[in-house]
């Protein structure tokens, strides 16, 4: 029975893996691209090692890839958070049909300062203001 | 195995070697990680390789490990070699830093006056 | 100081100030067992030092230097001299140098536990490699922020 | 005796507060030391018959090598030139330099020579000798560049100890050998092994070698050329040089060694011919010189050629001359030395053409020179007449018909040098000179007026000198007991009818001088093509060489280095591997292979080579981060997982680093031609293909097991640990973590450093 | 195991691990920090005669690290030769410790320049005395890594650019170490050196022994700076401090040569092997080309240093000629030559103080006003030179009389050429520096700073030693004698370290 | 937190009474420790909140489950089709939440969640930047993310 | 059947191990080739699972652990220096 569970979570986690790498192989632009690889990833490499923990079924191994488990969702999203981050705010190059951006215009390169959209819209009518 | 990994650290040194010819110095330090890389795989491949036996005794069984076990020897050997080529090439890293903010230039056909 | 500042990622700090005790402790948790188990002082310093460079990267300098209360410099000779008093030890009963000495201790809740000069030695290691990987990020990243 | 050679050196050592303490006075006083030199020296006189006298000391006995001592005839007589003729020339030099900033120095360094001549003709160990040898090299290279700040001084020194030395280490060779050769390196044995040592099969290169030594400290041609250029030195240097030791030191060697390898055709050959050229280009240069000091200088390389001759020849009667001529040479030559240093002084004159006349001015001198001259020139009842009688019965019993010419031509235009230093500047017309001509002092006096009086008195009671001191001298350097039968008069012969007939030959040419030198200019064409261009040119030729080799292998750049050291690498192992070929064999095995690793293999290969082809720095990084990755999966594949970890956590710290310090270089630009490029490829690909063979090889050429399964043993028992790699690390093999932690620990020493005082530079 | 052994065997590496750790802890006291220094070097070279003397009298002594058995556990053996080069770091530690005391500015005693040296010292005396391969390239890596980041302490042009190449070439020789080590442990399965002399002793004509022996030639041959490895050398060696110059011209390429001497009498005994003959002809380029290097130079370290290489080339010739007379004469050059080069740069650093320039066209005057430092000069000039009596003409003179001897000419030949080419650079020197005048011109010395008397003092007693070796030749001889015939017999060796079986 | 504190150490000491150090042992420490706690303490409001939280977690944890794999399957159907159907955007979501460790806890969980990644916090923290992969219509994937927020809120308040 | 399994994880972790480092050559941005990197860490994760499985191993499990711990600080400190320094020409 464990050696069931095991290996269809192998396979489910290596499936998984295997979505990663061809999510970042075919997405058109590098978000996209990230959103395969950090969530598919990360499951696919928790679902190995649950697949692990079944395997040898003991408790040790359980606190271990529960540990691993863990560590993997607290990194996982800091890591793609600061690459998609970075990768946007040094402007490299979103996909063409991308329907609409929110943060174009919002960042302040100099104070690295972000505005929320009320803060935007309401230096927009401050400089139109200013304009007039 | 052994062969295929003979390969492939054949390729590194090939690949450090390259790259330390090169005039950048950036290269030259690329090529120094991947030397040391290579010399450690060739330990590694050079002291036998096993599969699924780590130099590990299990916990409980208190004596002597039975049957094939790798080399635990070769593994401190290589340990200590990681930890030392990490340290030069710490020193290597902020030396060429260095040398790049003095010598404003990252070529080594820039740096040849000392010798003669 | 009038150079801009890195830019503060609120996810990167919130979320590192969450795994910084994480990863010290987990050096250390890699740094005892290291004798029984992989780990030992390399590994569990070269994690600490992972957990400062993070530290490093969500906030600055000055405040990693305070996350340390010691100078690294401090950490690379207390190690060293801790490693070298490892060995040392030995000598005093007229064993030579690095002669591991081991004593049996008996801690309430733990039990017999074999405590022994290689794992002071290790301790030493440890120092030492957070020392190193320390002083070189920090001074760097100083010498990048200045 | 050691004491008498080390005291030489105290006192040299002490000379310079010597100096301070007796002021003015200082020659006279440290003319003290060859005085009592010089008495204890000639007690000795009166055992000389008995045998030679021997005293050893230890040095380095385990190599043969002693401190040890022979006085017999021949390193009597030198020795008591040496003290004797030194006595003057300290009181000389005390008052010639009075004015001179460096005296003190000037003692010191003079004082040393003299003590290692001394220790040089007294020495009994081939090695010993060789050491006092070179010492006197040294000692004169000081001496002739004393007054350094010209740089014509500096130069000359240097080719003199150039020279000199350069001879020395042949010399040194070839006494190895005769010492290999004769058993002994003491000369008191070896001298007895003449037929041993003439029959060995090293005999013609150990002569070649011990010769070339002696040639050229004895200015033999072609290495005579340093001698004249030695003039630079303060006349006292040169009266001393010249007169009694330094040059004569390979005389004295050729000797000294003749009993053990003279006597061959092949000595015969070599000395007398080289000897008769060079006593011949000698004096043909002395006659073409107008330097005063050159004069002489050139007519010593004649003296010394003569006497090279006269050695070679060996019969006893060409010893006997050969004794004798030194004696004279060495009394006329020290007193006319000294007189040129008179005139230089008196007159402020260096030249013989801006003299003439100073008989009026400063005539005691006059006189002494005029005697010293008649000696040099051979004349009847002078000591010179005595040796160049012998001089002739020798060449005309024993030597090849055209040295006998040169030595008769040779000895002819003696006459006419000798009568240019006897005449010339003292009668006839006077000459303005720089400064009033003045009689000179005492201190300097001294030195010419005992030396001329006692190459007469020699001469007038020859067969005196003959049994007290010449006798043994010859002996010692025949080997065998050998009576000179010295005389002032032979009776009327062929050597009477030569002399004569030279004194007039010479008398002829003195007067038709300025005739002589209009007709010979052009073989100072030849002189300036000699031997001297040879030296100049092969010292060019050093630095250009030099200059080029350096350029070619200190190139400074890296990648040359690299490059040759590279070639060395494979060059080095293809050769072992070449020779070997048929016993090799490549330990090649694919079975069992997964499919995952060769993935990995694959990864860990594609990653390296786009690591070293890529056109982003960051991008090489990122491509080093892969190699890293699959490295470590590569370890734990192959159950190392404490490696994998290292390598994993070292992995991300480097790049991090790299990062960190990258972002501040510029990127990559593509700096070097394809062609360029391709070369370093094969290269490269050349090492990497050489080391898996070398891998593969070795594979199928395991001998033993290894020790680590006693690692494996002790790991709980011994090292109370389930980790077996940590226990080794910790424990069993601590000693390397040890270490590896220091290394650890400068290299960050060294970062800190290099940032931190970049840093503090910056702030400044 | 006799523990005053171990403690006398530990001590060479322990005092300045020891020394170097306190500084490193003490970093924040400059003051604290220069006493160590003269302490620990003192009591470093007290402990290194102790380990002579001991040797000397009771053969070779043996270390067991950890009190694990060899070949299993690291061992440290003393033999002679290590204990010599031990002693010789002894001394050469104390006189740049003390020489430093004057010259190291304070922003260099702040940033490490006392641990890095202690660390130098210790990762130097560890390779001498190790008796594990693998051991043996962690101090060689100890002391590389000292003298990488002692060669940039200053932070100049020159040191930079010195430095890349410097650390670039060494760890090509490290790499090429280790490959060997790895290739060795694969063929052998141990690392314990009387272990694998044993293990090959039945095995030296097979081919992978001779190749290992050719990387271990390799790695080896670029850090004793032998031709055509030693360009790392001359492109760094003039670049740093001259307290480290003379460090590392004492030390660093001697601790490649001891390691040649080491491993090709013990491990690869030469024979009449194809590694011997290339020995010697690599010990006849390098004597050649350095030299030749030299007299292109014109600034007083360049030339030096050339001569480090030139005369490294002796020492080759001795190893290489593989007699006993030979390898006397190795030792005997390596004991003098240690002292006379460090002497001659901590003399250029007198000059340099003096006139504040190195080059050869800067300087001039200096016999006249300072005699006593032409003399102090002269002594290592002409003992480097090969001029009797002193050290350097023994050291020349056992050479070439082993080279007569084994009849290699064209050796003999170079040796000779050699020494009078060397006497050329050092006449060139001293004509220069010492007599001409000085030019109208020349660099103005630094700001001057108290201290000079150490120089001297350093200076005067070093230079004593050259002229002691020299006039007391026999005891250095009957050592170097003791030391070759330990050498050629590696049964004693292997004996002392793995016992009777 | 200090219920689960309380819960951690009722579980060592279940360790040490029972002497069975292993992870086995402090597991069965922590449930037989929640369980008394959840039936002794029940009164103290601390207590209390500890012990109806767990369940609440673990709520959570399925429906974040669930959340992973079925927009996993969407991404996966595109990734593997060889059409792209993706309507990216980078979209704003105002936040309730206030602290910053409320804030990271959803940005991150968020982020795990495929076809929505987040990019960043603007500096007043009042809205996130998201870059969505299907936005079919802005409002209602603001909508399905304002509850996500909730739910997670819901655990930590 | 788990060792068909582990060889099928095998081939396909194997897979998309060389599918992830096409992207890593292909870029063509900096952050492409970092998220490439990432990717690799995940699946030496996954390697690492399979691996303690078909060797009945666990203790292999930690490499993993410290992996999964340390691994993002790599693509942390790529983007924390990309904002601070932009984008050079040749990345
Ligand atoms: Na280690
Ligand atoms: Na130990």
């Amino acid at each position: 029975m464990t050696e069931w569970i095991a290996a269809l979570l192998l396979m489910a986690g290596s499936l998984l893996m295997m979505l990663a790498a061809l999510g970042a192989v075919r997405m058109p632009d590098l978000l996209m691209r990230m959103h395969a690889t950090t969530k598919a990833g990360a499951l696919g490499s928790g679902l190995i090692m649950l697949a692990a923990a079944v395997f040898f079924g003991s408790a040790e191994v359980w606190a271990r890839v529960l540990a691993i488990i863990a560590f993997i969702m607290l990194t996982a999203p800091v890591a793609a958070h600061m690459i998609g981050r970075a990768g946007y705010f040094v402007g490299v190059p979103l996909w063409g049909r991308i329907l609409r951006d929110d943060l174009k215009g919002r960042y302040d390169t100099d104070n690295h300062s972000l505005e929320s959209p009320a803060e935007f819209n309401e230096r927009r009518q401050h400089e139109d203001r200013r304009d007039q | 195995m052994s062969t295929l990994l003979a390969t492939a650290v054949g390729v590194l040194y090939a690949t450090a070697i390259y790259l330390i010819l090169r005039r950048s110095i950036v290269k030259l330090v690329i090529g120094l990680v991947l030397l040391s890389n290579a010399a450690n795989l060739l330990i590694f491949t050079s002291s036998g390789l096993t599969r699924y036996a780590p130099p590990l005794i299990p916990e409980g069984s208190d004596t002597v490990l039975n049957g094939i076990v790798a080399d635990p020897l070769a593994q401190a050997l290589i340990l200590t070699a990681i930890v030392i080529g990490f340290g030069v090439l710490a020193f290597a890293v902020v030396l060429i830093h260095r040398a790049y903010e003095v010598v404003k230039a990252d070529d080594m056909d820039q740096m040849k006056d000392t010798d003669t | 100081m009038n150079m801009p500042k890195q830019p503060d990622s609120l996810i990167l700090r919130v979320t590192g100030h969450f795994l910084l005790p994480l990863l010290i402790m987990f050096s250390l948790f890699l740094l005892l067992r290291g004798h029984n188990e992989p780990g030992g002082g390399f590994i569990g310093g070269l994690v600490a030092s992972a957990a400062i460079a993070l530290h490093l990267f969500f906030t600055d300098v000055q405040s990693a230097r305070r996350l340390i209360w010691l100078d690294p410099r401090d950490l690379l000779g207390w190690g060293l001299s801790i490693a070298i008093a490892s060995g040392v030890i030995a000598m005093f009963s007229g064993l030579p140098f690095l002669s591991a000495l081991w004593t049996e201790l008996t801690v309430p809740m733990f039990g017999m536990l074999k405590i022994g000069t290689p794992l002071m030695f290790d301790i030493g290691v440890y120092l030492v490699v957070i020392g190193t990987v320390l002083n070189i990020l920090l001074s760097l990243a100083e010498a990048e922020e200045a | 005796m050691l004491y008498a050679l080390l005291g030489g050196f105290g006192v040299a050592a002490l000379a310079p507060w010597l100096h301070q303490l007796f002021g003015r006075h200082s020659g006279w006083a440290l003319a003290l030391w060859p005085a009592t030199l010089f008495i204890y020296f000639a007690s000795m006189l009166s055992g000389v018959n008995d045998g030679p006298v021997l005293v050893s000391h230890d040095w380095i006995p385990s190599l043969g090598i002693q401190l040890s001592f022979m006085v017999d005839g021949l390193s009597l007589l030198f020795a008591l030139l040496i003290s004797g003729i030194g006595v003057f020339i300290v009181a000389y030099a005390g008052r010639y330099l009075e004015q001179h900033q460096d005296v003190g120095r000037f003692y010191a360094i003079l004082l040393a020579f003299m003590a290692s001549m001394l220790g040089l003709v007294l020495s009994d160990n081939l090695i010993s000798l060789f050491v006092f040898w070179e010492l006197t090299s040294i000692t004169s290279y000081l001496l002739i560049g004393f007054n350094h700040e010209d740089a014509a001084a500096r130069r000359s020194a240097l080719q003199g100890l150039f020279v000199t030395v350069g001879g020395g280490l042949a010399l040194m060779t070839g006494l190895i050998m005769l010492a290999m050769v004769g058993g002994s390196y003491e000369l008191s044995t070896l001298l007895g092994q003449g037929d041993v040592i003439r029959e060995h099969a090293w005999y013609a290169p150990m002569l070649a070698l011990i010769l070339l030594g002696a040639f050229t400290k004895s200015a033999q041609f072609p290495f005579h050329f340093w001698l004249p250029n030695a003039m630079a030195a303060p006349t006292p240097v040169s009266a001393y040089l010249h007169s009694a030791t330094m040059v004569k030191a390979g005389i004295y060697l050729l000797a000294r060694l003749n009993p053990a390898l003279g006597g061959s055709q092949l000595w015969l050959t070599v000395l007398g011919s080289v000897g008769a050229i060079t006593l011949f280009i000698g004096i043909w240069l002395a006659l073409r010189s107008t330097g005063i000091k050159k004069v002489l200088a050139y007519s010593t390389v004649m003296a010394l050629g003569t006497l090279t001759m006269l050695i070679g020849l060996g019969t006893d009667i060409a010893l006997s001359a050969a004794m004798a001529f030194l004696l004279a040479h060495s009394l006329y030559k020290g007193a006319l030395f000294m007189i040129a240093g008179i005139i230089d002084h008196g007159t402020g004159s260096k030249d013989l053409r801006d003299t003439g006349g100073l008989f009026r001015a400063m005539p005691v001198t006059a006189v002494t020179a005029s005697v010293a001259a008649l000696s040099l020139a051979g004349v009847l009842p002078m000591f010179g007449f005595v040796a160049k009688e012998l001089l002739f019965e020798s060449v005309l019993s024993s030597a090849a018909s055209w040295i006998t010419l040169l030595v008769v031509a040779g000895t002819a235009m003696t006459v006419a040098v000798a009568a240019l230093i006897g005449i010339l500047p003292w009668y006839g017309k006077t000459a303005v000179t720089k400064r009033t001509p003045h009689e000179a002092p005492p201190a300097l006096l001294a030195g010419p007026i005992v030396l001329a009086t006692l190459g007469l008195l020699f001469g007038l009671f020859a067969p005196l000198v003959d049994e007290r001191l010449l006798g043994a001298a010859v002996s010692a350097v025949a080997g065998n007991s050998v009576t000179p039968n010295l005389a002032l008069w032979h009776g009327i012969n062929v050597a009477l009818g030569l002399s004569a007939l030279t004194l007039a030959l010479g008398l002829c040419l003195y007067f038709c001088r300025d005739q002589f030198r209009h007709y010979t200019r052009f073989t100072d064409t030849l002189a300036k093509a000699g031997p001297e261009r040879g030296y100049d040119a092969s010292i060019s030729w050093l630095v250009k060489i030099s200059a080029w080799q350096t350029r070619f292998f200190q190139s400074g750049y890296l990648r040359y280095y690299l490059l040759i050291i590279l070639l060395t690498f494979m060059a080095l192992v293809w050769t072992v591997m070449l020779i070997h070929w048929p016993a090799l064999s490549m330990g090649i095995d694919l079975r069992g292979i997964q499919l995952h690793e060769y993935a990995l293999v694959f990864v860990l290969v594609a990653a390296a080579l786009a690591a070293a082809r890529s056109e982003s720095r960051l991008g090489a990084v990122a491509s080093l981060g892969a190699v890293g990755f699959t490295v470590a999966l590569l370890y734990v594949m192959f159950s190392a997982p404490d490696l994998g970890i290292t390598q994993v956590l070292v992995e991300t710290l480097t790049v991090i680093l790299l990062v960190l310090v990258l972002f501040r270089l510029p990127g990559f630009l593509r700096l070097t031609s394809t062609a360029l490029r391709l070369r370093d490829a094969m290269v490269a690909s050349a090492v990497g293909i050489t080391m898996t063979c070398l891998l593969l090889f070795a594979a199928d050429a395991r001998l033993y097991d290894s020790i680590s399964h006693w690692h494996v043993a002790q790991s709980m028992p011994g090292g109370y640990g389930r980790n077996i790699v940590n226990v080794i690390l910790v424990d069993f093999r601590a000693l390397d973590t040890l270490g590896e932690i220091f290394v650890l620990a400068l290299a960050a020493t060294g970062v800190l450093a290099m940032i931190r005082l970049r840093a503090e530079d910056k702030s400044k | 195991m006799n523990s005053a052994v171990a403690l006398q065997t530990t001590l060479p590496i322990l005092i300045p691990l020891i020394s170097g750790a306190l500084s490193l802890v003490l970093w924040r006291s400059r003051q604290l920090q220069r006493g160590i220094s003269v302490l620990g070097t003192g009591a470093l070279m007290i402990a290194s005669v102790w380990l002579l003397l001991s040797v000397y009298a009771d053969g070779i002594q043996v270390m067991y690290a950890g009190n694990w058995p060899a070949p299993f556990g690291i061992v440290l053996v003393a033999d002679l030769l290590s204990s010599i080069m031990v002693m010789l770091t002894g001394i050469t530690g104390l006189a740049t410790a003390v020489y430093s005391l004057a010259t190291i500015s304070k922003k260099h005693e702040h940033y490490g320049y006392y641990p890095l040296m202690h660390l130098l010292l210790a990762g130097v005396n560890g390779a001498f005395l190790t008796g594990d391969i693998f051991n043996l390239y962690v101090w060689f890596e100890v002391m590389l890594v000292a003298s990488f980041a002692l060669l940039i302490l200053g932070g100049e042009r020159a040191q930079m650019e010195g430095a890349i190449k410097y650390v670039t070439l060494n760890l090509v020789s490290s790499a090429i170490f280790l490959s060997a080590i790895g290739l060795l442990y694969g063929l052998t399965g141990t690392l314990n050196m009387a272990d694998l002399a044993v293990k090959l002793a039945d095995h030296q004509d097979n081919p992978m022994v001779q190749v290992i022996a050719m990387l271990f030639l390799m790695a080896f041959g670029i850090k004793a700076g032998a031709f055509p490895l030693f360009f790392w050398l001359p492109a760094s060696y003039h670049t740093p401090r001259v307290a480290v110059s003379s460090l590392f011209a004492g030390l660093l390429t001697k601790v490649g040569v001891y390691a040649l001497f080491r491993v090709f009498t013990l491990i690869f005994p030469l024979g009449d092997s194809l590694t011997r003959d290339l020995l010697l002809g690599m010990a006849g380029a390098t004597m050649l080309v350095g030299v030749l290097g030299a007299a292109a130079q014109f600034e007083f370290r360049r030339i030096l240093s050339f001569h480090i290489i030139s005369q490294i080339g002796y020492m080759l010739m001795g190893l290489a000629l593989y007699t006993p007379l030979a390898i006397i004469g190795g030792v005997f050059y390596i004991i003098h030559h240690i002292i006379v080069k460090s002497n001659l740069f901590l003399i250029s650093g007198l000059i340099y103080r003096l006139q504040g320039s190195y080059d050869l066209k800067q300087l001039g005057g200096v016999w006249r006003s300072h005699p006593m430092i032409g003399v102090l000069f002269l002594i290592p000039a002409l003992s480097l030179a090969g001029l009797p009596p002193l050290s350097g003409f023994f050291g020349k003179f056992i050479v070439i009389k082993a080279g007569v001897e084994a009849q290699q000419w064209w050796l003999v030949g170079v040796a000779l050429l050699v020494g009078l080419l060397t006497l050329y650079s050092m006449t060139k020197i001293w004509a220069e520096v010492f007599w001409k005048e000085l030019p109208e011109g020349a660099a103005a010395p630094a700001q001057q700073r108290g201290g000079t008397s150490l120089m001297v003092i350093t200076i005067v007693a070093l230079s004593t030693m050259t002229v002691l070796i020299g006039v007391a030749a026999e005891p250095v001889y009957k050592l170097a004698e003791h030391t070759a015939s330990q050498l050629l017999d590696s049964q004693a060796y292997i004996q002392s370290v793995l016992g009777v079986n | 937190m200090g219920g689960f504190a309380w819960n951690i150490l009722l579980a060592l000491i279940w360790v040490a009474v029972s002497g069975n150090i292993s992870g086995a042992g402090l597991f069965t420490g922590f449930v037989l420790g929640y369980i008394i706690l959840g039936l002794t303490l029940r009164e103290v409001p601390v207590f209390s909140a500890y012990v109806r939280r767990v369940p609440k977690i673990f709520m959570f944890a399925c429906y974040f489950a669930k959340e992973l794999v079925r927009s996993n399957l969407r991404v996966a159907w595109d990734v593997v089709t060889p059409t792209h159907y993706m309507k990216p955007a980078v979209i704003a979501v105002p936040l309730d939440a206030r602290t910053e460790g409320e804030i990271a806890l959803v940005a991150n969980l968020i982020s795990l969640t495929p076809g929505t990644l987040s990019l960043d916090v603007s500096t007043d923290r009042r809205c996130l930047y998201l870059h969505v992969m299907y936005l079919d219509d802005l409002e209602e994937t603001r909508a399905q993310i304002k509850q996500f927020e909730a739910r997670v809120l819901e655990l930590l308040r | 059947m788990l060792e068909i399994v582990i060889w099928l994880s095998f081939a396909i972790l194997s897979l998309s191990l060389l599918l992830s480092f096409v992207r890593l050559l292909r870029g063509p941005s900096l952050p492409d080739r970092v998220v490439a990197l990432e990717l690799m860490a995940s699946l030496t994760v996954g390697f690492i699972g399979v691996h303690a499985i078909a060797s009945q191993r666990f203790a292999f499990l930690d490499v993993a652990m410290v992996l999964a711990l340390t691994a993002f600080l790599a693509a942390v400190g790529f983007a924390r220096f990309l904002e601070k320094r932009g984008m050079h020409a040749d990345d």
